[in-house]
């Protein structure tokens, strides 16, 4: 199957950073983690860089006159130069979150609650993730403004045709995934954000599952705002980023109110601290930020475009090999250069849940369920799928793994 | 195979493959539709009630082996029953499933099997499913009787 | 000085939990934390908890079938059943969030966004952090409502007088700090939700300065709302509770939407899961629950009335060493049965920026600053204060140092 | 003590003790009032323009040593100057308390003290605040004369 000549990424060699996938396990099975779009595994280096801030220099931030606190800041701030740096943004609009969808929520609630009214628009699509539906959801229930939702076509793309068509002098936002976590599709949101623009909406692009999967260039996909989360590219839980355009932040009013982000606190009134602190209320997730940190440096030692090249390789096999199981239906694209390596799938009368848990006995772990899609689900007209989603440390051998268990699955059912 | 055999027993492979009690009920004296969060799968539930007894009970809808062997046992294990009884009986496979309670096999028959499922927290939702829709489904006969519905 | 007889927690023998307090420092400075306020160090076994987490058994939680998925769930769940049992509170009404400033946040945004307008009242008092303060200031903003300030004596107490008298039936909310950052006060603060219940008003304790120091019983306090943040308490950075009555929970809107928080998504609109999963969108900080779950266990091992016992010896210290300097105002109450171990003070002729520096060099690490407390600061006329506060792990030679340094300090700036 | 020797030097103290042109200015060309977030510390600083220079620069308000020391140095270092010529003072320091230029002892006297201070992210607003204070000073100055008020 695979010929590893194509890029220079040596998976193998690169589980060795990760502690989890090498170290023996209670059950002496060997774990073929499958689930990364849920989220990654951390290299040893993100827990050391965590253990070694509470171990050596544990203080709060931002105000601390001693060393210590002065330490703090900088190793605090020294992770978001890294998130920045990665996906080419200004680090005074890189905004520290707890995970991608507060990312989200801040920006409906800060700009939409304030912003959008009856008639107003937002439109998001179909194989949108919950977070990036359930606060327009929200917001607009407060407002009087409609969410609408673009379709997505058989092959699993997003119709584009018919988002011109709904995208008008109404549309405020226009809210649309990278990369889906279910389907895998990758967007064209750089065309999207031109589209919206041109119409004279903002734009939000949920970049949680390209950001640690690929090179992406927020100045060249120029959206309003583009959010992710740390947990799935190999940093902690805990943490998420908002890279917006400085002038929106400039402009907006803020969404948490506390400590840390204000200039000036008095009994008649608030003023408010520069970006992006003005948007980070409260105690940041400071050792979260610096373990981010390690994790970027990690993924750019290994190459943003080098993890792109292995995940379509990976993709290859993964499809190859589910092309090897009888009445086995992979939903979503499958030309590998339109899609991220995340694939969904059902097996003809076995229910996802069955296969998740056979699969595991074989130290395979796949998610089964709605993946945070039930729009998307519906559409499709599944009620659930199993999927198989790689990283950077997913080898041929994992691969293989899953195609023999679920023929194994398929057997132990009796599926016909 | 020892975990998959322990929580996919025999007897719950073959309710699994051969449904008991599956279908609606024409002119049922009450149903319900519940759905799984987890997964999205959906469970319908009927019920005849005559004299206070279970008449007939049916269960439909697709999900996965647990849910639909579980289905496919609460048929069995409730017809007939009276409707407090059924109630303690689902209470009953309720704190099984919670690994409250040791189970007796007298009241939930082949529904013990299931047992295994406890140690299964995300799996416990889908066993409960159907079970779980008999008690709204029995409120809800309840409550339309007493509204003189 | 101290006679620990009077209490049978040994910080000495304790500090041995702690690797910041116990390792060698680069500068060979022996570490004399007095900043527990802003944050807590962390034990070894909290680290340890979190370091175990990613490389045992990481994973999304609340839908993997698999048996990692579930094990990393019951730990997470773990951490919640521990902070619940700590302030005696339904675990079900448990809401992990990123701070205390996002639990307070969430109150008044769900709560308060909806339910506030124009001629209501939120009552919160002149020494509440910011975080108590800012986001009443920024929903009465949207919502027309009015927030006024209850009034601090000169003695460094609430105005109960006052404040019974404010408390009217214009009053919706009554949000009061239980224990001061600043002043060290302890709040009666079941006689104040009595107060406001009595008039019709909901109640906001903000308890980020109680939970980690004293007993803390959320029912005998019997407010609707109770918010404490992870990294004061031993626990990391990246997560804050929302102790709420359960029927508050219940009957408010949700806050952030997306994953986790729904239990379906249309494209017409969405129904919400059960609390306190409701309140919890996205993936929650999964690692920082079971660290804080440890950092639970800790302080349940050491025995919260032990550590009140403890502090209220080291803030007898520590009130007698300051009184050895000359010069050197505290602000706050003398009687350490109505405060906490955290002083504020100034010294006449050298500013809180000085005193901190100074200290510094001698390992010293006190805060300078307004402590996010600016309506307070001016109420007192001071633009700042040195603060010293201590833990669990604060000795007698830590204060002594604290005097000393502070002497010395003196003679260094040439204050008369 | 030797880090205290490097952050707070002789001169730094001198002139923390005996503050130069402290006070305000009646008949000010220009005044601001500014504040240091972290510790509300205040700054006011008047300008008097003549003929296109700073014929006189008082500040005023309380702070700490650095905060002083650096109102006091301003003072020195502005006085007389061109305000083109000012600006670049201050932009000349405020890039070397970001550590990013190398200082100019000539344009800066006294104020070179200050460059320790860089190594304190902290302390680096102390410094800057009466220094960015003249900066906005001017802008307002010539906001003013541009809308001939
Ligand atoms: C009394 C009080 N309330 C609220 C907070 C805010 O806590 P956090 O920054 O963790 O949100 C703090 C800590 O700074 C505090 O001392
Ligand atoms: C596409 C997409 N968007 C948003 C999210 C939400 O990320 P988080 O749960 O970290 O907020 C996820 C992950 O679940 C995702 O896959």
């Amino acid at each position: 199957m695979g010929n590893s000549a194509q890029h220079t990424l040596d998976a193998q060699a690169l589980r060795a950073e990760f502690p989890i996938l090498t170290s023996p396990r209670a059950d002496a099975r060997e774990l073929h983690y499958l689930d990364s779009a849920a989220t990654s595994q951390k290299p040893r280096r993100v827990l050391d860089a965590m253990d070694a801030y509470y171990r050596e220099t544990n203080a709060n931030v931002h105000r601390g006159v001693y060393e210590m606190a002065a330490e703090a800041t900088a190793r605090f701030e020294a992770g978001r130069d890294a998130v920045a740096r990665l996906v080419n943004h200004p680090r005074e609009a890189t905004v520290f979150t707890k995970n991608a969808t507060e990312a989200i929520n801040l920006v409906a609630w800060a700009w939409g609650a304030r912003e959008l009214g009856e008639g107003d628009e937002v439109l998001v699509t179909l194989m949108e993730h919950h977070s990036n539906i359930v606060p327009w959801q929200i917001v607009a229930g407060i407002t009087g403004a409609t969410v609408r939702f673009c379709p997505v076509t058989p092959g699993g793309d997003l119709d584009l045709d018919a988002m011109r068509d709904m995208i008008g002098p109404r549309t405020r936002m226009v809210a649309v995934v990278h990369v889906s976590n279910t389907l895998g599709t990758i967007n064209p949101v750089e065309e999207i954000v031109a589209m919206a623009h041109a119409a004279g909406a903002l734009t939000m692009v949920d970049a949680t599952q390209s950001v640690p999967h690929m090179p992406v260039d927020a100045a060249a996909i120029g959206s309003d705002f583009l959010a992710f989360t740390g947990h799935k590219m190999c940093g902690p839980t805990g943490i998420g980023v908002l890279a917006a355009a400085p002038e929106r932040l400039e402009a907006m009013e803020p969404f948490l109110g506390g400590g840390e982000m204000i200039s000036d606190v008095t009994t008649e009134g608030s003023s408010w601290n520069e970006i992006p602190w003005k948007f980070e209320a409260g105690t940041p997730p400071i050792a979260e930020a610096v373990g981010l940190g390690a994790a970027v440096e990690f993924l750019e030692q290994v190459g943003m475009e080098n993890i792109r090249a292995h995940e379509m390789e990976v993709a290859r096999q993964m499809l190859d090999a589910l092309d090897e199981v009888p009445g086995l239906t992979v939903h979503g694209p499958g030309d590998i250069g339109r899609r991220g390596a995340s694939v969904s799938f059902t097996l003809d009368g076995v229910h996802p849940h069955d296969i998740g848990q056979f699969l595991d006995t074989r130290g395979v772990c796949v998610r089964a369920g709605h993946h945070c899609t039930k729009p998307l689900m519906r559409h499709i007209g599944v009620q659930s799928t199993a999927r198989a989603s790689a990283y950077l440390y997913t080898t041929e051998d994992d691969i293989l793994a899953l195609r023999d268990a679920l023929v194994a699955c398929r057997d132990w059912f009796g599926a016909a | 195979m020892g975990a998959l055999d322990d929580l996919y027993q025999q007897l719950i492979l073959d309710h699994y493959r051969n449904r008991r009690g599956r279908g609606r009920i024409d002119g049922a004296s009450a149903s319900v539709h519940e759905h799984n969060p987890v997964c999205g799968d959906e469970c319908f539930l009927d019920i005849l009630v005559v004299d206070g007894r279970i008449a007939e009970i049916r269960a439909d809808g697709d999900g996965c082996s647990i849910s639909q062997a579980a289905a496919s046992m609460l048929t069995e294990a409730a017809q007939g029953r009276e409707l407090d009884e059924a109630l303690d009986l689902v209470e009953h496979f309720r704190l099984m499933m919670h690994g409250e309670a040791a189970p007796d096999e007298e009241l939930l028959g082949d529904a013990i099997a299931l047992e295994g499922v406890a140690k299964y927290p995300v799996r416990v939702k889908c066993a409960l499913l159907s079970w779980l829709a008999l008690r709204d489904c029995i409120a809800d006969y309840r409550e339309t009787v007493a509204t003189g519905g």
